[in-house]
């Protein structure tokens, strides 16, 4: 009870290993590309809390910059994935990953 | 000023956090999917701010919760979701790949259970100085990672580009 | 109708959608419908949009809503009796269409109203097209999001309703005139209050002006928008102010003058590029030009009878007539089969809006949907002189 | 009990807010100040703006329920609250009724970092004005979600314009805010003051904001002239975009998409995005407020210096309160004198006496100095919501692709302009240095 009470680093990094893993689950059994998407984001934001909670730990400023990267290329990734997502909707007509199976369009 | 009840705002926002988390890979509706990442979003910025970083909470609130998710609402929209809505929604290799990532989890479980030594029991009690949070941010970002900083802004340029270029349907 | 998508595929041809410019994401084709519970349809239009994201592909008008039956009541009514009925078709220029009819019937009969009557029945005309270019402007700036003229141009109406109910009792289906000329003499100060009006309205066109013609915004929501060439509108019959801004000179009243119209001294206003701008220009100017000829036949008021031999129980000589007058929407005309009976054997009337609405189509496609409201508006239909 | 009351007690001598002192009870009453003071505030705009807007457009507007129309709001309240609410079949149920409640709540946070006075606040961030933008850009989402759970075209193109427009505006929006926050980093004084050795550390809290501009000694709307005033300018286009307002209203436009996202809604849900509409428009205007006129400063404060204008000055509060009781007065004199038009005239002859009574509490000095900071904020806040009302009887709606043209081509590279020369204006005196030392 008493580890429960105050929160530590790892309790941080516990979550962030939590919300990585259900970030994996979807992207690995979704069909639906804005589903896939959305898993990536919860892994990236994994990874930043864990970068933050680290930089909390030994006191610098050096995870929140990284985490900060990490939310601009999080931004580039969602903008250059849902274009690719359109195209794809526009040429197939569906959402469904499981459908880009040809190496052409 | 020092924050209060801190396990229990953990708790709290940690529980919005995981059961955002199960909704956003368990919804049928990819909208309500996307509902429920912004909430854990939103929860996350909370933990944010119990870290003492409030600038990445702001930074998370604004391109987040308002960039990113508007935009992949955005597209939900146009992409017509009825069709995927009724189809099945999981693939043919989700035994595989739920063991993948319970696999993946027990390895977690066993590096931290090693790792634990290593990480101090009670949470630091030195307060970093809150109030030259994003000073300190802004002049790593322009000091030590000028460079780091600049290609970020070109990955930026690209993606603009990239997106537009993915989208359009005649350039 | 109960499908859209369903009209829509006989009557949209897919190859010519195709050759537009599409650079919108068509990712999901909308087909919209607008109306006719809309509040920038002018009543009870009803149109189908198609669009891609926000850009017309195509529309279809369905009309019908208000339909009457105005032309099958005239067959039903004798010549006299089926006057006040025309009021109802175009309610905001009733004045003009009840000019058109009787004159219609007049060139049957072969009688002519007396100068006084034709004196009268012009500077009534023209006050109802400075009226009906009111309503538009303040509707159409509505529709265009400026709230503000609306009162305006309706503050000013008032004056012209107020005279025409002093003479006839009515403010908008006025049933003014009779076949063969007046029948009520103008009130005693008749030839003042116009001139007041007058006297009062020209500043008021500076005002309308100064809100809207260097207006920014105005000017980047008209210019270039739901332009038609002046071939289109000769080819789709498109009349009035319309046709006018798109470079034609062809005005009826010039043209093949009617009333006394060839008396009177004014000019035609024309346009350039045929786009919502110019016809916004070539209206306010037609308001000014009306002006000149209102004050014009006030001053030449002529003394006289009013009404010309016509008899009471009217049965005029077998045969056709087609006469048509410049409405303020366009050329009104009437087609008016006489069997020799008290009544008409067929009456059909040329209303300027429905023709003119036939040009949204070719006005709206590549446009936004922005631009659909902009252009209905600047068409300025009147829904019941469409269904009649 | 008596740890209470001084737990209570010991913050009035406090120069921080509420929030930043730690004293929850102050946080509670501050909050329930803030909420009133702004469900008060939409009700007297509602007015308001009916009333301005109508004799804009030479008709009277609301005058049958109460004296003037004034208790018309009231009125509308009660009307909406009672009326049926409906939910088309095909909505989806959660998100619809969670829309209006995100909306509104974005709506009512920002306010907590809004600085009526410089204790006057509900706390002070450190992010404040990057929390503000941040929470204030939510309201997209609710938008968003009110147009798709509809589950009707015209909602959804009104979602799909609104979040479009509301999106990019915030870049014009944030480079304007980015070139005040540099500014604030400036330690030099007057209007082109730059920095001296020890700057370097601005800030993005809103009270220090309205105290680097105290320091500077000048406005930052007149700060490095006309580069402020050109950033001001930027940000009040987007401003009223942002919050769709007329001549930007296309998610709304009433004319084109019967009312925007908001079409399938009624009764009280509506009167939610109504109110978070206004208070939207409150909360962005206090953001201009307080970056580039000075927040609760009042205003002259160089030409117009000393103890005996900061006495003329605080006059002025209670002045003008007595200057609209005495419109009250004049206006319950002329009331026709039918028995039909007792009441109302009674009416407002107390509501001048309301008007009169706060008027004269502001001439002592005791209320006065704590309340005239909140005085000058909302005067300067009101001014705007003039403005707003001022635009809707003016303009035309912008078309949407010509939006987007002015917020892309026009107010981003203006604000990336601002934000480069504010940026040398400020670092003059070493870029001098430099040329020097090259030549």
């Amino acid at each position: 009870m008493e580890s429960m009470l105050h929160i530590t680093t790892l309790h941080y990094l516990v979550l962030g290993a939590a919300l990585f893993l259900l970030g994996v689950v979807g992207v690995l059994t979704r069909r639906n590309v804005v589903i896939v998407l959305m898993s990536i984001e919860l892994i990236l934001n994994a990874v930043n809390l864990n970068l933050v909670a680290f930089s909390r730990l030994w006191g610098g400023l050096h995870g929140q910059v990284f985490a900060i990267f990490i939310i601009t290329d999080a931004a580039a990734e969602a903008a250059v994935g849902l274009g690719i997502l359109i195209a794809f909707f526009r040429n197939k007509e569906t959402v469904n990953i499981d459908e880009v199976n040809l190496l052409k369009w | 000023m020092t924050p209060v009840a801190t396990p229990f705002f953990f708790y709290l926002f940690a529980a919005i956090m995981l059961i955002g988390g199960i909704l956003v890979i368990t919804r049928k509706n990819p909208v309500h999917s996307a509902l429920a990442l912004i909430v854990a979003l939103l929860a996350q910025a909370s933990i944010y701010l119990m870290l003492y970083a409030p600038f990445v909470a702001g930074v998370q609130i604004i391109l987040y919760a308002g960039g990113i998710m508007v935009l992949f609402l955005f597209v939900i929209m146009l992409v017509s979701i009825e069709r995927s809505m009724k189809e099945r929604q999981f693939n043919s290799q989700w035994v595989a790949g739920t063991v993948a990532a319970v696999a993946l989890g027990g390895l977690f479980i066993a590096v931290y259970a090693k790792a634990e030594k290593i990480f101090p029991h009670h949470a630091i009690r030195i307060t970093p100085d809150e109030l030259l949070n994003t000073q300190g941010v802004a002049s790593m970002l322009y000091g030590q990672y000028m460079f780091a900083f600049e290609i970020a802004s070109l990955l930026l340029l690209v993606a603009i580009i990239g997106a537009v270029v993915m989208a359009k349907k005649r350039i | 109708m109960t499908d859209p998508n369903a009209t829509l595929a006989h009557h949209v041809d897919i190859a010519d959608l195709a050759a537009h410019d599409k650079t919108y994401l068509d990712a999901n084709e909308l087909v919209i419908n607008m109306g006719p519970q809309h509040p920038a349809t002018h009543g009870v239009l009803r149109v189908i949009l198609r669009l891609d994201g926000e850009k017309v592909l195509g529309l279809e008008c369905v009309i019908g809503y208000l339909h009457r039956g105005v032309e099958k009541i005239g067959e039903h009514r004798t010549y006299t009796m089926f006057n006040p009925y025309v009021d109802r078709m175009d309610y905001v220029a009733a004045v003009s269409n009840g000019l058109g009819y009787c004159e219609t019937v007049e060139k049957l009969l072969n009688v002519e109203a007396p100068p006084r009557a034709q004196h009268v029945r012009v500077i009534l005309t023209e006050l109802n097209r400075i009226a009906s270019h009111q309503l538009w402007l303040g509707t159409h700036a509505l529709d265009i999001g400026a709230i503000t003229p609306l009162f305006y141009t309706f503050r000013d109406r008032e004056e012209i309703l107020k005279i025409y109910e002093k003479y006839c009792g009515a403010r908008l289906t006025t049933h003014a005139f009779r076949i063969g000329g007046l029948q009520y003499e103008t009130y005693t100060g008749f030839e003042k209050e116009v001139k007041n009006f007058l006297n009062f309205f020209r500043p008021k066109i500076d005002e309308y002006e100064e809100l809207l013609t260097t207006n920014r915004i105005w000017v980047e929501r008209t210019k270039n928008v739901g332009a038609i060439s002046a071939e289109d509108c000769i080819a789709l019959g498109v009349t009035g102010p319309v046709l006018r801004a798109s470079g034609v000179k062809w005005d009826l009243r010039k043209a093949q003058p009617y009333a006394n119209y060839k008396n009177f001294d004014f000019d035609i206003p024309i346009g350039e590029n045929g786009d919502t701008y110019d016809r916004y220009l070539v209206r306010m100017a037609e308001m000014r030009q009306s002006v000149r000829i209102i004050e014009q036949a006030v001053d030449a008021l002529p003394e006289g009878p009013i009404m010309a031999k016509v008899p009471k129980v009217m049965k005029p000589p077998a045969g056709e007539v087609y006469h048509s007058i410049e409405a303020p929407k366009g050329e009104l005309g009437y087609f008016i089969v006489s069997d020799g009976s008290t009544q008409p054997y067929r009456v059909r009337v040329r209303p300027p809006s429905f023709v003119n609405l036939q040009a949204l189509d070719l006005m709206c496609r590549g446009e936004l949907v922005a631009d659909v409201i902009a252009v209905i508006g600047t068409l300025d239909i009147v829904l019941g002189e469409v269904d009649r | 009990m008596h740890a209470i009351i001084d737990y209570i007690s010991s913050y009035l001598t406090s120069d921080k807010t509420p929030g930043a002192a730690g004293n929850m009870f102050w946080v509670l009453v501050y909050i329930m100040l803030v909420f009133a003071g702004l469900s008060v505030a939409v009700i007297a705009m509602n007015w308001l703006e009916r009333k301005i807007l109508a004799h804009m457009q030479v008709r009277l507007g609301p005058m049958r329920v109460g004296p003037h129309g004034l208790l018309q709001p009231i009125a509308d309240a009660i009307k909406l609250l009672l009326k049926e609410d409906i939910m088309p079949a095909e909505a989806d149920g959660f998100v619809f009724w969670m829309a209006p409640l995100i909306v509104v709540l974005a709506a009512f946070t920002v306010f907590v970092v809004v600085p009526f006075g410089p204790t006057h606040a509900i706390t002070d961030m450190n992010i404040g004005i990057l929390f503000m933008l941040g929470v204030s850009s939510l309201s997209v989402l609710g938008i968003v979600m009110a147009g798709w759970a509809s589950n009707s075209h015209y909602p959804l193109m009104g979602a799909l314009r609104s979040s479009a427009q509301m999106v990019s505006y915030e870049i014009a929006m944030g480079l304007a805010v980015v070139s005040v926050i540099l500014v604030t980093s400036l330690h030099g004084s007057g209007l082109y003051g730059v920095g001296g050795a020890g700057a370097g550390d601005g800030t993005l809290s809103m009270i220090g904001i309205v105290r680097a501009q105290q320091e500077q000694g000048v406005w930052f709307i007149f700060k490095f002239f006309p580069l402020g005033l050109i950033a001001f300018f930027i940000f009040a286009v987007s401003m009223v975009a942002e919050t769709n307002r007329a001549p930007f209203d296309l998610a709304e436009a009433e004319s084109e998409l019967t009312a925007g996202f908001h079409t399938e809604y009624s009764g009280f849900r509506w009167s939610l995005f109504f109110l978070a509409e206004y208070s939207a428009m409150i909360a962005v205007s206090s953001i201009a407020v307080t970056l580039w006129l000075g927040g609760w400063l009042r205003p002259f404060p160089n030409l117009l210096n000393g103890d005996t204008w900061d006495q003329a000055f605080s006059f002025i509060p209670g002045i003008t309160f007595l200057f609209f009781a005495a419109i009250c007065f004049y206006n319950a004199v002329r009331m026709p004198k039918h028995p039909l038009f007792r009441v109302q005239t009674i009416g407002l002859f107390g509501f001048g006496v309301v008007l009169g009574l706060i008027g004269l509490a502001l001439f002592v000095p005791a209320v006065s100095i704590r309340v005239q900071d909140i005085f000058w904020f909302a005067a300067k806040v009101s001014g705007f919501m003039y403005v707003y009302i001022w635009f809707r009887g003016t303009f035309p709606r912008y078309r949407f692709d010509q939006l987007m043209q002015l917020g892309w081509k026009v107010l981003l590279p203006m604000g990336l302009g601002v934000l480069i020369l504010t940026a040398i204006f400020g670092l003059w005196p070493s870029i001098q240095q430099l040329i020097q030392r090259l030549i």
